[in-house]
C-alpha cells in the first residue's frame, strides 16, 4: 500500500518546489532591495524617481572610507583565522585521539553562536579599559607608568575582539573536510617519501581546499557586516560597513542601506567567483561535496 | 626502465634529497608543531570563554559593569524572576525556536537527501546557501520591503518565522548534506531488493543513518532562531521575541545589564550541557569507526 | 633459481624483523614476531583478518611504531628509528590510496617529486613505470576514470618508480573481481621476475599465497604459526589450524597412539588411521590429535576387499555438482567425509567403501 | 503618493511565492495579534521608557490593562512601523519623541486631540510650557499629543576632573565637551546625529562660530560646517570614544574611562549607584539643552473601536500625580503637573527624601527652562544631517 507519505519521501518534486520557494523568499527580495538603491527617500517616504544620488552619496559621506576599512579589517581577521584555525582543525581531525576531547572542543566552539554578542563584547571593555584589569596589573607590576590607551577604542581592540567570535566559523568547515580525508592518503604520501611539510602542501591542502573556501566564506560574510565589535571596541574610530548599513536603516534610509548592501554583496560575489574559479579545476561548486566521496 | 635500475638494495631511498630540502624535512618533522597548532587554537577558545565566564561571574556581582566582582549578590536573578515582562517574549522565542527547528529538520532532510542524487547540484546549492552570504540586516530589510510593500501582508509571528527559516535552513542543510553525500545508495537498493516500500526504506535505512545530522539541523535551527535579532527587528510586526525585548530594553533609560547578564548565564548553563551531550553522543556513541 | 636466492638470503637478508611486539590498547596485535626476507624473494604473509599481518607490514613500512622491537633491518641497516618517508620500501595499499586530486601521471611522479627529482627526469621515469604496468597511454587520466584493475596497476607503478628495495603489498587484489584477480596474479609474478625485487605480500587467500610465493608465513592471533614453502605448508600443516586454514576438508578428532614404520598412528573410535606426523614436537600416546585428509585424496572402492590402507565402509551422502568435479559426501563411522570425484562415470550409489593413501594423510596436533 | 512609506508598485507577484507566503500565514500558530480586545485593554506601541517599571500600578488605579509593544529609540524603526506596518490596525496609543506629529499628524495617522474629552480631566490644569510645545503640535499649531515625560539633555561629568563645584550647580560651557584641554581624550560622544550634531550645532551657533539658523534642523551647508568641526576635534584626539547605548553610558562613567559624556540623565544616576552618591553630576549648561519630550498620541483608526473613553482615561493618566511621582523616582524625568506628583507622594506616605527628590526634579527642570532649547526628531533636513554626520563617524 502506498500512502501519501510515500510521495513525501520520494525526491521528484522536492527540489523544484524548494528552489521556487527559496527564490521567492531570498532572491526576489534581494533583487528588489538592490532596485531600491536607485530611488530616493524624502520625509520618510519613497520617491519613485530613478536616481544615482544614493550611490554618489556613498562617496560624499565618506562611507566609501568604511568600505575600504572594512575590506582591510576583514582581510586581516580572515587571514589570522586561517592561520590559527587550519592547524587547529588539523590537530583536531587527525592529531587528537580522544573522542571525548573532540566532543568537548566542538561543543565549546558551538556555544558562542547562541549567546548575545553585545553582552560578550562589552565585557572586554572592563578588561582592556584604562582602569581595566590589564592596565591595572601592568601598572602594579611597574611595567608601565601610564595606562596603555591603545588597548581599547582602537583598531587593535577591534581586531582583538573579533578573533574569538569569528573563529568557529573557520574551524568547522575545515575540520569537517579534514575528517573526510582518508588517513590512507596521508600514509601513502609518507610512505612514498614525503616529509610532513610535503604531505601538507601536496596532499592535505589541495584536498582541504573546499573546506578552506567554505571557512573563508562563512567567516567573511559576517565579518563584512560586523557592527557589534567595531562599535563597542572601536570607540567610533573603526567605523565599518555594518555600522554604516545599520545607521542608514535606523534613519529609514533604505536606498542608502540598499546601495551599501549591494556593495557588500557585490564584494562577496567577486570574492566567491574568484574562489570558485580557483576551484574550477575540480568541477562545479556542487563537486565540493562530491570530491571527497570514496 | 631497466631491470637493473630497480634492483638497487639500499635501506634508505636512493633518490637522496638536497641539503635545503633536508632542512625542511627535519623542520617539518618536529613534533612541536602539533602542540603549537593545538595551543594556538586553545588560546582562541580561552579568549572566547574569558568574557563568558566573566559575564557569569558578574551576574552575581552587585556592580556588574565595573571590573570587580564585588559585592556578591543574587539580586539580579531575583529581579529576573521578579520581573515578569521578559516571560512572554521568552515563550514566544522558545515556541518560535521549536517551530523553526521542526521546519529545518523536515525541509533540510527532504532537500538534503535529494541534492546528492542530482546530476548538477551546483545551482540549487548556490541558491539554497545564498542567505549565508547576505548580512542579517540587509536580509531583514529586503524581506520587509518584499512582504509588506509588495505582497501587502500583515507582519507577525509568521514573518519572523520566514526570516528565521531563511537564516537557519542553510546551516541545517549543510549539516544534512555532510552525511547525505556520503550516504551509500546501494543500501537503499538492497532494501528495495528485500521488498521495502519507499517509506519503509526511508524510515528503516536512511533515517537512522541520517539521524545525527537531522538532530543537529534541529538543534541549530532552534538556537539560531532563539538568538536572532537583526531580521526579527524588521519582520516582527508587533510581536516581541527575547532578543527584541533585550534590544528594546537597552533603550529604556534603565540599566538592563543585570538582567541580560543573568539571562546570558542561564542560557549558557542550559546550552552547554545540551550541546555537550549532543556532540558526545554524536562522537562517542554513534561513531562506529 | 628460488633455492639459490634463499641460500643467499639466509646469509644477507634484505629484511630482518626481530621480536616485534605491538599493542592497540589492551589488544596484543603482534606478539614477538620475527621474520626475514631474502633479496629477490616473494614472501607472503598469510592470515585471517585480525591475525596481525597488516600490523607487521605497517611496522616494516614505518607507518606504525611498534610497542617493542628488538631490531628492524633493511639491507643490513637498522631503520627502526628512520621515519617511513626515508625507508627504502614502498607500499601498495589495500584500497590503493591513489590521490584523488592528481592525475594518473602525477600520482606516479609523486614519490620522485617529493625527493626533488627534476621535472623532465621524473616525467621520464613515471612514463616508464606506467609502461611497465601497461598503462603507458593513461598518463593524463583522472583517477576516478580508471577501472579497478587499472587503479591497482597505477598504485603498483607509483610504488615501483622510486626503486624501493622492498615492495610491500597489502592485499592488493582484495578489491578486484575473480577474473581480474587471476590476471593480476600472473602480472604481479611477471613483474617480480622481471624486476628481481623483494616482495612482501599480504593476503588472507591461501590460493593467492600458494600460487605466487616463494615462501609463506602463516600468522594467527599475532603469532607466526608456520612458515615454509607453499608445498610444505600445503602438504604438511603443522597444526590443526593450519590444516583447516589451508583448506583441508576432512579433519577428524583422534587419539595419538604411537609410531609405526615412520608413520604416526591415531585411533578414531574403533579405527586406527596411519599418516604423516606434521607437528613440530613429537606427541605422546593418548594426546588429542586430528587426522586430516584432503577431499581430492579420498578414493572410493566398490568392494572392501582390495586391501587399501585406511579403508572404511560408507554410504552415499549428499552430492554437489561443481562442473569440473563433484563434491561427494560419504557417511562413515568416523563421521561425514567429503570426497572430490573427477570421474563423472562413477555412480555414487554403488560406493560402499572409501580409503586414502597413508602418504596423503596427515596427523596434526590440536 | 500612496499612504505607505514604501508604496506598492505594480509587480508581477510570483504565484508560488504568494501561495507559499499565504500558506504560512494561514497555518495554525501564526495567528495575528488579536484585533478585538476587551475594551478595558488598551494596545500601545512605542518607547518603553514611558512604562513604569511596575506597570500593574496603573492597572490597579485605572482598572485598565495596557498591552504594550515596545520599540527602541530609533525614529526610523518607529516611523516604519507606524506608516508601513499599519500598527494603527491593532494599536490605540502611540508614544514616541514629540515631533513625530509634524509628519504623522497631517498625514492622518495621529488623531487630533479632543481637548474637551470628559476623561481628559487634567488637561485644563496642565501648564502650557508642557502642553503647548512644538513637540506635541504640528507646524500649523494643531494639538495631537499629550505630554508624558521630558527632559533637557546635556552631559554628565566628574566635577573633580574639570575643576567644577562638586554640588553640580555650576553652569558648564559645552566647550568643556568639545575643546577643553582638561578633557582632551577623556570625552565620549553619542553617535546619534539627532543628539550630537544638534548639540555641536548649538554650541557653534551660541558662540557665534557658525551661521546656523536652526541647529535642530540644519541645512546641508550648516550640517557640513558642524561635521567639519566635529571631524577636526576627532582628529585632534578630543574623544576617547563614541558610544551608542545606555549600557555603554553607564559603563563608561562607572569605569571612569571618561570624564565627560553627553548622555541620558539616568545614566549618571546609575553610575552614582556604583561609584557613590553625587560623584557624577548631570550638567547645567551655559548654551542650552537638547530638549525632548515623549508625547502620547491616539491613532485615527482607534477612534471608532469603541474604547475611546478608556483611551482618553489612559492619556489623562500620563499627566497624573501617580505617574509623575513614579517616573521621577525611577528615572529622574520630569513631566507636566509635578505638583500633583508631590501631592501623591505625600498622600501615599513616601519618605521625606523621596519627596525632596521629586521637588528637586521640578526645580531642576525649571532651571533648565531658562536656557535655549532645541530638538526636532522629524527634522526636514534629517537626511542631509545624517549624511554629513556620517563623515564624522567614518573619519
Amino acid at each position: 500500500m502506498r500512502g501519501w507519505y510515500s510521495n513525501f519521501v520520494s525526491a521528484g518534486w522536492v527540489v523544484p518546489v524548494f528552489t521556487v520557494v527559496w527564490i521567492g523568499l531570498v532572491v526576489v527580495p534581494l533583487l528588489i532591495m538592490v532596485l531600491f538603491s536607485f530611488v530616493e527617500i524624502r520625509d520618510y517616504r519613497v520617491v519613485y524617481d530613478l536616481t544615482l544620488k544614493n550611490w554618489e552619496s556613498l562617496i560624499d559621506s565618506g562611507r566609501w572610507i568604511s568600505v575600504v576599512r572594512t575590506l582591510r579589517v576583514t582581510a586581516v581577521i580572515t587571514l589570522i583565522e586561517i592561520l590559527v584555525a587550519f592547524p587547529f582543525a588539523l590537530w583536531l581531525a587527525k592529531g587528537c585521539k580522544s573522542k571525548n576531547v573532540k566532543a568537548a572542543i566542538i561543543t565549546l566552539l558551538t556555544i558562542p553562536f547562541f549567546l548575545d554578542p553585545s553582552s560578550r563584547t562589552i565585557v572586554w571593555r572592563a578588561i582592556l579599559g584604562k582602569s581595566g584589569i590589564i592596565n591595572t596589573v601592568f601598572i602594579e607590576l611597574g611595567l608601565i607608568d601610564q595606562p596603555m590607551e591603545w588597548l581599547l577604542f582602537s583598531e587593535f581592540a577591534v581586531h582583538f575582539g573579533m578573533i574569538a567570535p569569528y573563529f568557529p566559523t573557520m574551524v568547522f568547515p575545515i575540520y569537517l573536510v579534514l575528517t573526510l580525508i582518508d588517513d590512507d592518503y596521508l600514509q601513502a604520501s609518507q610512505d612514498l617519501g614525503a616529509s610532513p611539510l610535503q604531505t601538507l602542501i601536496h596532499i592535505i591542502l589541495p584536498l582541504a581546499l573546499p573546506g578552506i573556501v567554505a571557512g573563508i566564506v562563512f567567516t567573511m560574510v559576517p565579518l563584512m557586516a560586523a557592527f557589534v565589535e567595531p562599535g563597542m571596541l572601536g570607540g567610533g574610530f573603526v567605523n565599518l560597513l555594518g555600522e554604516s548599513v545599520e545607521a542608514a536603516l535606523r534613519n529609514l534610509k533604505y536606498p542608502t542601506a540598499a546601495a551599501l548592501s549591494a556593495v557588500v554583496i557585490a564584494l562577496l560575489a567577486v570574492l566567491l567567483t574568484a574562489l570558485v574559479l580557483i576551484l574550477r579545476r575540480r568541477g562545479s561548486l556542487g563537486a565540493i561535496f562530491v570530491t571527497l566521496k570514496r | 626502465m631497466s631491470e637493473g635500475a630497480l634492483s638497487a638494495a639500499a635501506a634508505v631511498a636512493p633518490d637522496r634529497v638536497t641539503a635545503t630540502a633536508s632542512f625542511w624535512r627535519a623542520l617539518s618533522a618536529w613534533r612541536g608543531w602539533a602542540a603549537i597548532a593545538k595551543w594556538l587554537g586553545l588560546v582562541v577558545l580561552i579568549l572566547t570563554y574569558v568574557p563568558l565566564m566573566w559575564l557569569a561571574v558578574m551576574s552575581f556581582s552587585g556592580r556588574p559593569l565595573s571590573g570587580i566582582p564585588y559585592p556578591l549578590t543574587l539580586d539580579h536573578y531575583a529581579s529576573l524572576l521578579g520581573d515578569a515582562r521578559w516571560v512572554e517574549p521568552f515563550i514566544t522565542s522558545f515556541v518560535m525556536g521549536l517551530i523553526v527547528a521542526g521546519a529545518c529538520m523536515v525541509v533540510a532532510t527532504m532537500v538534503g537527501r535529494s541534492i546528492p542524487r542530482m546530476r548538477r547540484p551546483g545551482g540549487v546549492l548556490l541558491i539554497a546557501l545564498t542567505p549565508l552570504f547576505v548580512p542579517g540586516l540587509t536580509m531583514g530589510a529586503a524581506l520587509f520591503i518584499f512582504i509588506r510593500t509588495y505582497l501587502e501582508l500583515r507582519l507577525g509571528a509568521w514573518s519572523i518565522f520566514v526570516g528565521h527559516l531563511v537564516w537557519a535552513l542553510p546551516f541545517a542543510l549543510l549539516m544534512v548534506l555532510v552525511i547525505a553525500t556520503r550516504f551509500d545508495h546501494r543500501l537503499l537498493e538492497a532494501a528495495e531488493d528485500l521488498g521495502a516500500k519507499r517509506w519503509r526504506r526511508f524510515w528503516d535505512i536512511e533515517f537512522p543513518i541520517m539521524r545525527p545530522a537531522i538532530i543537529g539541523a534541529g538543534l541549530f535551527g532552534f538556537l539560531l532562531s532563539f538568538n536572532e535579532l537583526l531580521r526579527s527587528i524588521f519582520l516582527r510586526g508587533s510581536e516581541t521575541t527575547m532578543p527584541i525585548f533585550n534590544w528594546i530594553m537597552a533603550a529604556s533609560h534603565q540599566s538592563q545589564v543585570p538582567i541580560i547578564f543573568s539571562l546570558a548565564t542561564i542560557v549558557l548553563a542550559v546550552t552547554l550541557p545540551l550541546m555537550g551531550g549532543f556532540f558526545w553522543v554524536l562522537f562517542t556513541r554513534l561513531d562506529r569507526s | 633459481m628460488a633455492s639459490a636466492v634463499r641460500a643467499e638470503g639466509a646469509r644477507h637478508p634484505i629484511l630482518e624483523v626481530r621480536d616485534a611486539t605491538h599493542r592497540f590498547g589492551d589488544v596484543l596485535a603482534l606478539d614477538r614476531v620475527s621474520i626475514t626476507a631474502a633479496q629477490g624473494e616473494f614472501l607472503t604473509i598469510l592470515g585471517e583478518s585480525g591475525s596481525g599481518k597488516t600490523t607487521l607490514l605497517r611496522i616494516v613500512s614505518g607507518l606504525e611504531k611498534p610497542s617493542e622491537l628488538e631490531s628492524l633491518r633493511i639491507a643490513g641497516q637498522d631503520v627502526a628509528r628512520v621515519p617511513a618517508s626515508d625507508r627504502n620500501c614502498t607500499t601498495v595499499f589495500q584500497h590503493y590510496a591513489l590521490f584523488p586530486h592528481m592525475s594518473v601521471g602525477e600520482n606516479v611522479e609523486y614519490g620522485l617529486k617529493v625527493r626533488g627529482v627534476a621535472l623532465v627526469e621524473r616525467r621520464r621515469r613515471a612514463t616508464e613505470a606506467l609502461a611497465l604496468v601497461r598503462l603507458g597511454d593513461k598518463f593524463d587520466r583522472r583517477v576516478h576514470q580508471l577501472s579497478g584493475g587499472e587503479r591497482q596497476r597505477v598504485a603498483l607503478a607509483r610504488a615501483l618508480v622510486t626503486r624501493p628495495a622492498i615492495l610491500l603489498l597489502d592485499e592488493p587484489l582484495g578489491a578486484l573481481d575473480e577474473k581480474l584477480r587471476q590476471d593480476m596474479q600472473v602480472e604481479l609474478l611477471d613483474l617480480h621476475r622481471k624486476l628481481g625485487l623483494t616482495f612482501v605480500y599480504i593476503t588472507h587467500s591461501q590460493e593467492e599465497a600458494l600460487t605466487m610465493s616463494d615462501r609463506i608465513i602463516l600468522m594467527r592471533r599475532g603469532r607466526i604459526v608456520q612458515e615454509g614453502t607453499p608445498a610444505n605448508i600445503f602438504e604438511r600443516p603443522a597444526t590443526r589450524f593450519v590444516a583447516d586454514f589451508m583448506g583441508m576438508e576432512n579433519l577428524i578428532p583422534a587419539r595419538f597412539e604411537g609410531l609405526e614404520d615412520g608413520f604416526a598412528v591415531a585411533r578414531v573410535g574403533a579405527h586406527r588411521v596411519r599418516g604423516n606426523w606434521c607437528g613440530v614436537e613429537q606427541a605422546a600416546s593418548g594426546d588429542q590429535v586430528h587426522v586430516g585428509v584432503r577431499a581430492e585424496r579420498v578414493r572410493f572402492a566398490v568392494s572392501g576387499d582390495e586391501g587399501h590402507p585406511n579403508q572404511i565402509t560408507c554410504r552415499q551422502g549428499q552430492t554437489v555438482y561443481k562442473g569440473k568435479y563433484v563434491d561427494q559426501g560419504a557417511e562413515t563411522e568416523l563421521g561425514t567425509i567429503s570426497a572430490r570425484i573427477w570421474d563423472h562415470g562413477l555412480d555414487p550409489a554403488r560406493i560402499t567403501h572409501l580409503w586414502w593413501r597413508t602418504e596423503d594423510c596427515v596427523i596434526v596436533p590440536d | 503618493m500612496s499612504d505607505r512609506i514604501l508604496s506598492r508598485r505594480d509587480v508581477v507577484k510570483g504565484a508560488a511565492v504568494s501561495v507559499a507566503a499565504v500558506g504560512m500565514a494561514a497555518s495554525p500558530g501564526f495567528q495575528q495579534f488579536a484585533l478585538a480586545e476587551a475594551s478595558t485593554v488598551i494596545a500601545g506601541y512605542g518607547v518603553t521608557t514611558s512604562q513604569l517599571k511596575d506597570w500593574s500600578i496603573m492597572t490597579k488605579s485605572l482598572g485598565l490593562e495596557m498591552k504594550w509593544t515596545g520599540t527602541d529609540a530609533d525614529i526610523g524603526t518607529y516611523m516604519r512601523d507606524v506608516i508601513s506596518n499599519d500598527l494603527g490596525e491593532t494599536h490605540d496609543i502611540f508614544i514616541f519623541d514629540g515631533g513625530t506629529e509634524d509628519i504623522l499628524g497631517p498625514q492622518g495617522y495621529y488623531a487630533v486631540l479632543d481637548e474637551d474629552h470628559p476623561q481628559l480631566t487634567l488637561w485644563g490644569r496642565t501648564a502650557d510650557s508642557w502642553k503647548r510645545t512644538d513637540l506635541l503640535r504640528d507646524e500649523a499649531g494643531v494639538q495631537y499629543g499629550v505630554p508624558v515625560i521630558g527632559n533637557g539633555d546635556s552631559f554628565g561629568y566628574f566635577p573633580d576632573k574639570i575643576g567644577a563645584n562638586p554640588n553640580g550647580m555650576d553652569e558648564i560651557p559645552w566647550a568643556m565637551m568639545y575643546e577643553s584641554d582638561k578633557t582632551l581624550g577623556r570625552v565620549s560622544m553619542d553617535r546619534s546625529w539627532l543628539l550630537s550634531s544638534t548639540e555641536v550645532g548649538n554650541f557653534l551657533k551660541a558662540n557665534n562660530r557658525a551661521q546656523i539658523a536652526d541647529n535642530s534642523d540644519m541645512t546641508g551647508e550648516e550640517a557640513r560646517v558642524v561635521a567639519d568641526y566635529a571631524v577636526e576635534r576627532k582628529k585632534a584626539g578630543q574623544f576617547r570614544t563614541l558610544h551608542q547605548s545606555f549600557e555603554e553610558q553607564v559603563q563608561l562613567l562607572s569605569n571612569r574611562e571618561i570624564d565627560i559624556i553627553n548622555c541620558w540623565e539616568p545614566a549618571t544616576k546609575n553610575a552614582n549607584i556604583e561609584l557613590g552618591a553625587d560623584l557624577v553630576r548631570y550638567a547645567f549648561t551655559v548654551e542650552g539643552y537638547y530638549k525632548w519630550g515623549h508625547g502620547a498620541y491616539c491613532h485615527t483608526k482607534a477612534l471608532d473601536r469603541g474604547n475611546l473613553d478608556n483611551i482618553y482615561k489612559m492619556l489623562n493618566y500620563y499627566m497624573s500625580g501617580e505617574y509623575r511621582a513614579y517616573q521621577a523616582e525611577q528615572r529622574g524625568y520630569a513631566g507636566p503637573n509635578m505638583d500633583l506628583g508631590v501631592e501623591f507622594a505625600t498622600a501615599n506616605g513616601w519618605t521625606a527624601e523621596q519627596i525632596e527628590n521629586l521637588k528637586w526634579t521640578e526645580t531642576k527642570v525649571n532651571k533648565k527652562f531658562e536656557k535655549p532649547f532645541f530638538g526636532k526628531p522629524a527634522a526636514k533636513h534629517s537626511a542631509e544631517m545624517e549624511e554629513e554626520w556620517q563623515r564624522f563617524l567614518n573619519a
